[in-house]
């Protein structure tokens, strides 16, 4: 369907995406020593400095006790929600232009996961101990505490986790064994064991079609799951302004909408670098335009939500926490958040911005940064301003702080720039399937002499 | 042409191979600090036996130890006790002419501590060594092991089943299990333990 | 030792005719490889079924009963009392119950995918590289050289640009 | 492996070395380390590893004199607590008295003898025994006892009583000086010389808070500084809820909220000095209704007759409909209580304003009876009152030693340098002073002066007796024992004042080696007078019994046979106060008041105190200026605003507290900051507001008007955030304190009876 | 007991809430706000009894003080008809607890004397009991403290000096009630007598506005306390179920 893949023949394809992983220049390298220096710079120093000295490093407080680490942690967390999540419902509803992002965008969605679960590392308080929150037999008879919605996050995160990569492998295994043969010495053995020895038989074809229909339809429920019981962590307590049922669906919709914007990020990243023109279209940016506009209303909506029954409750607690938010110390923030992520992608209407690269770009990150905030205010705002006026408190996150949120960034991209050296970025053969089938003329015979 | 996915799995041996040695020297490292190095059994600044005392002469544990059934510790005896019986007894030992000296420089023993709880562990001897434990057959043996058969004092626990097992120590499960055993009351409640 | 006859096609159509032809020639049936799953082999080849959904289905039933008896059953073992809740309270169970169910059926569900698929493979299989890339392959396993040569001629008849003679380690 | 190449050999080899010397010592990491098990060389007898051990002994962090418990475990100090046999503090104590262990365990103790090498103040000091210090003092005091100068050796010291007071006493008289001085910031000369004046008593009589049901206290701290606080809280709980429907009430008459204001039923503000006036006005009304009818009525109405309600109203901005019904209250509710003291007795005009509080006490007939005021008998051991030194004889004291007539400074755990007004040129007249001689055990302000230091135990590591005063309306006496063995190089005051004396040749009058013995001897006489509730033959036995009670009491009470002499209802009267300062150039009066954690200064060592919110505010480790919302709105500030506070005498600088309790033309300081010495968590915090005081006397007395201080308030432009717990101080009506009205407390009220779960 | 067995059994045990009743002692205190006098000797009691640490001025600016018993303090009305109520604020020991649900490793529960357990060797740090906390009173250790020697002479050798990243809070000074079960126990005693056993805060509070007993037992001072008619819960409306009952304050004026 991609208008502009048509003169593509499957060849054209395929050779352009194994060039992405082959051949690779100065530029990257710098990116990738770039990232990963400042990676080890600014999350895995000030990080072993935090671990040394303690969470006090961070500037959390009382009643203060949570604090951007948190906020990261479901930042990252939403950001994960819509590669796979989308892939699947792209897939079981059989949408074209679907097949030429999902594979980055899963990508996307495993390696914030994987960040997010850092975040849980460096947000407790003795990370040494974090294997207490796992169930298993020991000497102590100790368990963990199932009835925690910590917990409920611990084991979903861990099958979100397992899911996902699992999906993504499975969608890459015959593009593994696409890229296996063109290859040679320790690439080639590397995908010759992740291919698992893949031909393409029709067989294979119809179990790997039907194993990944099933994975989907298991992954979509998981992942709304994922993110309503992260948002269970808050609402589960009775804190003013978190105690809210309508957070499962606000934090499920908040992560979509941010992980959408992150997608339409990456896409023109890759795009632009790695010469997924002919791949990576307008068609795409113009659908996720339209899903980020739907998006961003439905979130607006859940914040005048919030807000209403905030309003509505009469709890003093309840106004002063509302107040607080609109009119307090971090009141800027709410407004800088409403400015990026409900005024701003209405610009999405029209088809004009929808189609332009660069604007798209700004309104992605404007809407990521939008988010951040969100998820910021959720935990300040709230915290700050609880039952016991005497006790109420600011919050303003430390040098460290801030400097890990930046550094769990390069994590991302040093992660991502490392996935698109070993994976296909984009599925070559749902790609090819979007084409029309190789046409009677003859081509030059591919490299790789017969057996 | 064929695939397979052991010409990978080949290409992997040497990796492996040098990954599973080092893997395995660290468990033979490991092994090997635990046997011969346990630091279970420190050399003490005098060579006291408890199999002579608490074996031979069966003095029993807590006429040294004697605040073991009114205190949360047992306690070490004072030099004095020490110097009270050995006034008379086996004075031309070398090791009793040591603990002399410490006796005339009034300096203290500084006895190296072999059975040690973490901190966080708050043990009472008195509940312990109480009539009612006795009673049902706490032993200081129980927790201390077969103390009158040793030279040196070493590290000795439990195993489910009862077995001293030497150089181990203690572990919170050997004491649950034993509070469960004993239906200690409140006995599995955290706090009883730790505060 | 068995020995195929692979022949490469520059379309699917081709392909599957070739295939369709050869399993109607009386041969075993023969094995489609292709750089994208194809439409039709099922009209040619007949109907497949594979018991993945058996696994699926069956993991997460395992995984549901085990996430309810590990939350159950744990907090019995050494009592910790909670909020005031019950010690073995449904709801949050329900939780743990449906995270271990989907996390179940989605490794049964691979579990099944490998088996099913016979993957990975341990034996050499026949294998052309060029089906991954932008050609049609249809493998059928030959007895003999005669066996060979007509598969040959059917395969070429239907329009492979290459057959090739191949064999694969047992 | 058959076929493996020398290269691979040698990685394998490498490979499993790594491996094990990674594994060998990742198991010597994890081992735990090594400790030891250190035995007594002789086991000592009073305690036990492993077990409590509790001594009673005394509390010395304030005058008050309660009774405490102090826990020790393997010999060392662990918590103290109130002793619950002792009257005066019921097992209870404030967190001052808590505060004890970080007296002992200070990290800034002076751990030696010390002497001065450099310059005084430059800090120079250099270790010195116990030996080469006491000679070089004792040959320095030969001489001058040898030459009759005598007279010029000062002994300056807090207010001790009990035997090592009786000891001062001796060894001061041995010397042939007159000079011994008792100084404290916080002794309440005024009120002992009302009390003089008025009922002709020395000591202070028995405030029974306990049995009243109405107090009005005129600017007396009770609950936080005044006196006796833990008795006072003990007497205010057991008054409010202590008694079957009887509810006692509190009124606090003073210009700025203290604790005992916001403890209060009523909190009445009245301009600084005025609260004289006030209490006359109240008896003015009490006399026109007929409540008083003795025999002198004619003489009262006759005095009082210019303290009319509506006149005196005006005075002190207490409207007289106010007056009036504190007036009827305070006579119609029986037994009744008026207390005066604190910033109401540091004006110029302070005694009279005390005598009038006294005056209240007497016309509505509270003297000697419950829930009165009991007057207290002799106590059973030595007192020394005439030796409190008011800021007059200090001001005396320093005229002396500048004229070079103080040769020797003994200075004994009092801080005057810090509690004076830079006024009074203290510090400046220390430099007159040919020698110093510091007993503190902390390196304070006038320590760090000193060119000998000799430093005393705490008072948990040494001998000791106190007699409370006031006593609680009976004789109680209490002894303080070591109950640690001494942390340093330091030795008991008593101990060092008699190594002195024997160093001097005065056996014959001081005739004890240890203070132990002082004290022993001293309790001597108490058994054999005998009373009290020891009672035993020997003298060892009761000794025993005292140590092992921490107290000693005699259930004795004095009849209470009060006459009032004319002369002295003719003398009431109250003039309005002075201050210094003119009202135009210096807007404000500042109220210094001392602080409910730090006290005088004295806590500002201990982290504890220094780290527990101020009650009030929740300020903790600075210094901070109340100033009422409506003057800070005046004056463009808000929280955290530095402020310069200028009074004729000086200029301090420190951030604004809006406080809402506090009238208008009023700032209210803590003291108890500001130190420039005594250690780590004292130095450099805030500032001392004794500093800028004028040094405005009350005449009678000479004692201090501290409160009696213009000043003005010059904003900074800059500002320090004050560090304090509090987010919001204001409930917004969630309801997070509840009250319930006065007459319904033990009717049946709206809320939910809370029962026990059934069993 | 096979495991079988003890599922089985757990089962049919547990099932519903309302254990409580088997408890022994259920440690409650009600404090009466018209005698609190807001001194805060409590405050250093505690810090006395259990070994909180100093945090230093840095520290404590950035709201991190250590107070197991904090007093909070609430101004009423303008000058000059203004009032200060004081609130002494600790932890609740509530019986519906949300804090204790959240803790993903069971370091916090409810034992078998109705309090609400802090076990300081099983914490994470996950920090998610302070905030479910409504009264705010748990307090998190951002890093290891310090005691300038010898301060540190001083510390309680029955209480757990905390180490960084773990939680704490008030335990009704558990060592106290554990060390009044183990004298009962010696003395032949089945249950402790009522005032044997006294923490910190309530045994030195110079106006005895603190009382503290088992509620289990009608007649202890506590429960008649508690029956008190100005007896209140802070923040009724949330149902956490306190242990710790408040009297109100006896407003004369109005």
């Amino acid at each position: 369907m991609p208008t502009e893949t048509n003169d593509l023949q499957y060849a054209d394809v395929h050779r352009d995406v194994i060039r992405s992983i082959v051949e690779t220049g100065p530029q990257y390298y710098i990116a990738l020593g770039t990232a990963f220096g400042v990676t080890l710079l600014c999350f895995f120093f000030p990080w072993s400095y935090q671990l040394y000295y303690g969470i006090g490093a961070a500037g959390m407080n009382h009643p203060g006790v949570w604090g951007t680490y948190l906020a990261s942690f479901i930042f990252w967390i939403g950001l994960s929600h819509s590669g796979t999540l989308l892939s699947c419902v792209l897939h079981l509803t059989h949408s074209t232009w679907r097949k030429a992002m999902y594979r980055s965008a899963e990508a996307m969605t495993l390696f914030s996961l994987m960040v997010a679960a850092t975040f849980v590392m460096v947000h407790v308080g003795r990370p040494w101990f974090i294997h207490w929150a796992l169930p298993y037999p020991n000497q102590m008879e100790m368990w963990p505490n199932f009835r925690s919605p910590l917990l409920f996050d611990v084991m979903a995160i861990g099958t979100y986790i397992t899911g996902s990569s699992i999906f993504i492998y499975m969608g890459s295994i015959p593009d593994f064994a696409a890229v296996r043969d063109r290859t040679t010495g320790w690439r080639n053995n590397m995908y010759a064991l992740l291919s698992m020895g893949w031909r393409g038989t029709d067989r294979e074809w119809h179990r790997l079609h039907w194993a990944y229909t099933f994975l989907a339809v298991l992954i979509i429920p998981l992942a709304v799951s994922v993110h309503s019981i992260v948002s269970w962590d808050f609402a589960m307590s009775i804190v003013p302004a978190l105690h809210q049922t309508i957070f499962a669906p606000y934090f499920v919709v908040g992560a979509i909408y941010s992980g959408t914007a992150g997608i339409v990020t990456v896409m023109f990243v890759l795009r632009k670098y790695m010469d997924f023109g002919q791949y990576i279209t307008k068609v795409h940016f113009d659908n996720l335009g339209k899903l980020l506009l739907v998006l961003s209303l439905i979130w607006t909506y859940i914040n005048g939500i919030e807000l209403f029954t905030g309003w509505f409750s009469g709890a003093s607690s309840e106004h002063e926490a509302l107040r607080y938010k609109l009119f307090g110390y971090y009141a800027p923030l709410y407004w800088e958040m409403i400015a990026f992520c409900a005024v701003a992608p209405l610009l999405c209407i029209s088809s004009r911005f929808r189609t332009s690269f660069v604007p798209m770009l700004i309104l992605s990150i404007a809407i990521n940064i939008g988010m951040y905030t969100e998820r910021f205010l959720i935990v300040g705002t709230s915290l700050s301003r609880q039952y016991l006026p005497d006790a109420w408190g600011v919050y303003v996150p430390s040098l460290v702080e801030i400097s890990i949120i930046v550094g769990s960034l390069a994590l991302f991209v040093t992660l991502f720039l490392v996935f698109v050296k070993i994976v296909p970025s984009v599925s070559m053969y749902e790609v090819k399937e979007t084409m029309d089938a190789p046409k009677p003329e003859p081509v030059a015979s591919p490299e790789g002499s017969p057996a | 042409m064929n695939v397979s996915i052991v010409p990978g799995l080949r290409a992997l041996r040497p990796a492996a191979l040098v990954g599973g040695t080092l893997f395995l020297g660290l468990l033979v490292g490991y092994w090997a600090n635990a046997t011969w190095y346990p630091g279970t059994s420190p050399e003490q600044p005098i060579e006291f036996s408890h199999r002579i005392h608490a074996g031979e002469n069966e003095i029993p544990c807590m006429y040294c130890h004697t605040q073991a059934r009114r205190s949360i510790s047992a306690g070490v005896p004072s030099v004095s006790k020490c110097v009270g019986c050995h006034k008379e007894i086996a004075t031309e030992r070398p090791q009793i002419r040591k603990l002399m000296s410490y006796w005339q420089n009034e300096e203290p023993i500084p006895w190296i501590k072999v059975h040690d709880l973490p901190d966080f562990v708050h043990f009472t001897h008195k509940r312990h060594v109480s009539a009612y434990a006795r009673a049902a057959g706490i032993e200081c043996q129980t927790c201390h092991g077969p103390v009158e058969t040793m030279d040196r004092i070493r590290v000795t626990s439990r195993a489910i089943d009862g077995s001293f097992q030497l150089d181990t120590p203690w572990e919170m499960g050997l004491c649950l299990n034993c509070h469960r055993q004993h239906q200690v009351e409140h006995g599995t409640d955290c706090w009883t333990c730790h505060k | 030792m068995s020995n195929f006859a692979v022949g490469l096609f520059r379309e699917p159509q081709s392909a599957l005719a070739a295939a369709g032809t050869l399993k109607g020639a009386g041969f075993a049936t023969p094995e489609l490889m292709s750089p994208v799953p194809l439409e039709g082999v099922e009209e040619v080849l007949g109907e497949k079924k594979s018991v993945i959904k058996r696994f699926t289905l069956f993991g997460a039933l395992i995984g549901g009963i085990s996430g309810f008896v590990l939350a159950a059953g744990t907090s019995v073992l050494f009592v910790h009392p909670t909020g005031g809740r019950p010690i073995i309270t449904i709801p949050p169970y329900l939780i743990i119950t449906y995270e271990l169910l989907i996390l179940f059926g989605i490794l049964f569900t691979v579990l099944g995918f490998f088996i099913s698929a016979r993957l990975p493979a341990i034996r050499d299989r026949v294998y052309v590289p060029e089906a991954a890339v932008d050609q049609f392959a249809v493998s059928v396993a030959c007895d003999n050289h005669e066996h060979f040569k007509r598969a040959e001629s059917i395969l070429r008849e239907a329009g492979a640009e290459q057959v090739r003679d191949m064999a694969e380690d047992d | 492996m058959p076929n493996i190449e020398r290269r691979d050999f040698l990685k394998l080899v490498g490979a499993g070395s790594v491996g094990v010397g990674a594994g060998f010592y990742l198991r010597e990491s994890i081992k735990h380390p090594m400790e030891h098990l250190i035995p007594h060389v002789v086991a000592p007898e009073d305690f036990s590893t492993g077990i409590d051990t509790w001594y009673n002994t005394v509390c010395s962090m304030c005058a008050a004199g309660c009774g405490i418990s102090v826990r020790t475990r393997e010999g060392r100090v662990k918590k103290i607590e109130g002793n619950p046999s002792h009257p005066v503090s019921q097992g209870r104590l404030c967190a001052l008295g808590q505060a004890g262990p970080q007296v002992l365990y200070n990290p800034d103790r002076l751990t030696g003898p010390l002497m001065q090498t450099g310059e005084r103040g430059s800090g120079a000091f250099a270790q010195i025994t116990w030996d080469e210090g006491l000679s070089k003092v004792a040959d320095r005091l030969d001489l001058l006892r040898a030459a009759e100068r005598g007279n010029r050796v000062c002994l300056l010291s807090q207010g001790v009583r009990g035997h090592l007071a009786q000891l001062f006493e001796r060894f001061v008289d041995q010397l042939g000086s007159e000079r011994l001085l008792h100084y404290d910031f916080d002794h309440p000369h005024t009120l002992y010389a009302a009390n003089q004046r008025f009922f002709g008593e020395q000591r202070l009589p028995y405030y029974d808070l306990k049995n009243t049901r109405y107090l009005l206290s005129f600017g007396a701290d009770y609950l936080g500084s005044w006196i006796s606080p833990v008795h006072h809280s003990l007497g205010f709980g057991h008054s409010r809820q202590g008694r079957p429907d009887v509810r006692g009430r509190f009124v606090q008459i003073e210009p700025r909220m203290s604790l005992s204001g916001a403890a209060a039923d009523e909190w009445i503000a009245a301009r600084p000095g005025t609260e004289g006036l006030l209490a006359l006005a109240v008896a003015h009304h009490i006399l026109s209704k007929g409540y008083y009818q003795g025999a002198d009525r004619a003489d009262w109405i006759a005095v009082l007759a210019g303290y009319t309600t509506t006149e005196v109203a005006a005075q002190t901005g207490v409207p007289a409909e106010t007056i009036v019904r504190l007036a009827d209250a305070f006579a119609q509710t029986q037994p009744s209580l008026a207390i005066g003291g604190g910033s109401a007795g540091n004006h110029s005009n302070g005694v009279d304003t005390l005598v009038a509080v006294n005056a209240l006490n007497y016309l509505v007939g509270n003297l000697g009876k419950a829930g009165g005021l009991v007057f207290n008998p002799e106590p059973a051991g030595p007192t020394t009152h005439p030796h409190q030194a008011s800021y007059r004889t200090m001001l005396e004291f320093v005229e002396d030693a500048r004229r070079g007539n103080i040769e020797v400074l003994i200075v004994n755990g009092t801080n005057p340098v810090f509690t004076l007004p830079s006024a009074a040129g203290f510090a400046e007249a220390l430099a007159e002073i040919p020698l110093i001689v510091s007993l503190s055990s902390f390196l304070d302000e006038t320590t760090a002066l000193a060119d000998v230091i000799l430093p005393s135990h705490t008072y948990l590591e040494s001998w000791g007796d106190d007699f409370p005063e006031p006593g609680v309306g009976f004789p109680v006496g209490a002894v303080s024992q070591p109950v640690a063995s001494p942390l340093y190089d330091t030795r008991a005051t008593g101990d060092i004042i008699l190594g002195l004396a024997q160093r001097l040749d005065m056996n014959d009058v001081l005739p004890w080696s240890s203070m132990e013995d002082c004290i022993k001897d001293g309790w001597r006489q108490i058994h054999e007078r005998g009373g009290g509730d020891v009672r035993t033959e020997s003298f060892e036995s009761f000794w025993r019994a005292v140590l092992t009670a921490g107290v000693w009491g005699e259930e004795t009470h004095r009849e209470s046979t009060f006459t009032l002499d004319k002369s002295v209802i003719a003398g009431i009267g109250v003039q309005a106060p002075e201050f210094s300062g003119a009202s135009d150039d210096y807007p404000f009066i500042l109220h210094p008041y001392l602080s409910t954690t730090l006290h005088d200064g004295r806590a500002a060592n201990l982290p504890w105190l220094q780290e527990l919110p101020d009650p009030m505010t929740s300020v903790v480790y600075g210094s901070w200026v109340e100033m009422n919302p409506v003057t800070a709105k005046g004056l463009g500030l808000t929280e955290g605003d530095l402020v310069d506070i200028e009074s004729p005498h000086g200029r301090i600088r420190a951030p604004v507290y809006v406080y809402p309790a506090i009238m208008p033309d009023v700032i209210a300081m803590p003291i108890g900051q500001g130190h420039a010495e005594y250690g780590r968590y004292a130095r450099n915090r805030g500032v001392n507001p004794i500093e800028i005081l004028s040094p405005q006397m009350e005449p009678q007395t000479g004692s201090l008007a501290s409160s009696a201080t213009r000043v003005k308030i010059t904003a900074t432009g800059r500002r320090a955030e004050l560090v304090k717990t509090g987010g919001n101080s204001r409930d917004l009506g969630r309801n997070i304190v509840q009250t319930t009205g006065a007459g319904q407390h033990s009717a049946n009220l709206n809320s939910i009876p809370i029962t026990v779960i059934p069993s | 007991m096979s495991l079988l067995d003890r599922f089985t059994d757990g089962w049919r045990k547990y099932r519903k809430p309302g254990y409580y009743e088997e408890f022994d002692y259920h440690w409650a205190m009600t404090i009466d706000l018209d005698k609190c006098t807001g001194c805060e000797a409590c405050v250093t009691a505690c810090q006395a009894e259990n070994n909180l640490p100093i945090v230093g001025e840095k520290a404590f600016a950035e709201g991190r003080e250590m107070k197991w018993i904090r007093i909070e303090r609430y101004w009423e009305g303008e000058y000059p008809d203004v009032k200060l109520r004081f609130i002494p604020m600790l932890c609740q020991q509530c019986d519906s607890a949300p804090c204790e649900t959240v803790c993903p490793v069971s370091a916090t529960y409810h034992n078998q004397d109705g309090l609400n357990t802090q076990i300081y060797n099983r914490c994470i740090g996950t920090r998610s009991c302070a905030v479910y906390c409504p009264y705010e009173v748990r307090y998190f250790n951002w890093n290891d403290h310090q005691w300038d020697a010898p301060l540190e002479q001083q510390l309680n050798p029955d209480v757990t000096v905390r180490e960084k990243g773990v939680m704490e809070k008030c335990t009704f000074c558990i060592q106290r009630i554990r060390q009044a079960k183990d004298h009962a126990k010696d003395d032949g005693r089945r249950r402790v007598r009522d005032g044997e056993v006294q923490p910190a805060c309530v045994q030195t509070c110079p106006a005895n506005a603190l009382v503290f007993g088992d509620r289990k037992d009608p007649n202890s001072q506590v429960s008649r306390s508690m029956n008190d008619p100005r007896a209140y819960r802070v923040l009724e409306e949330l149902n956490t179920d306190p242990s710790v009952v408040y009297l109100k304050k006896v407003d004369a004026k109005g």
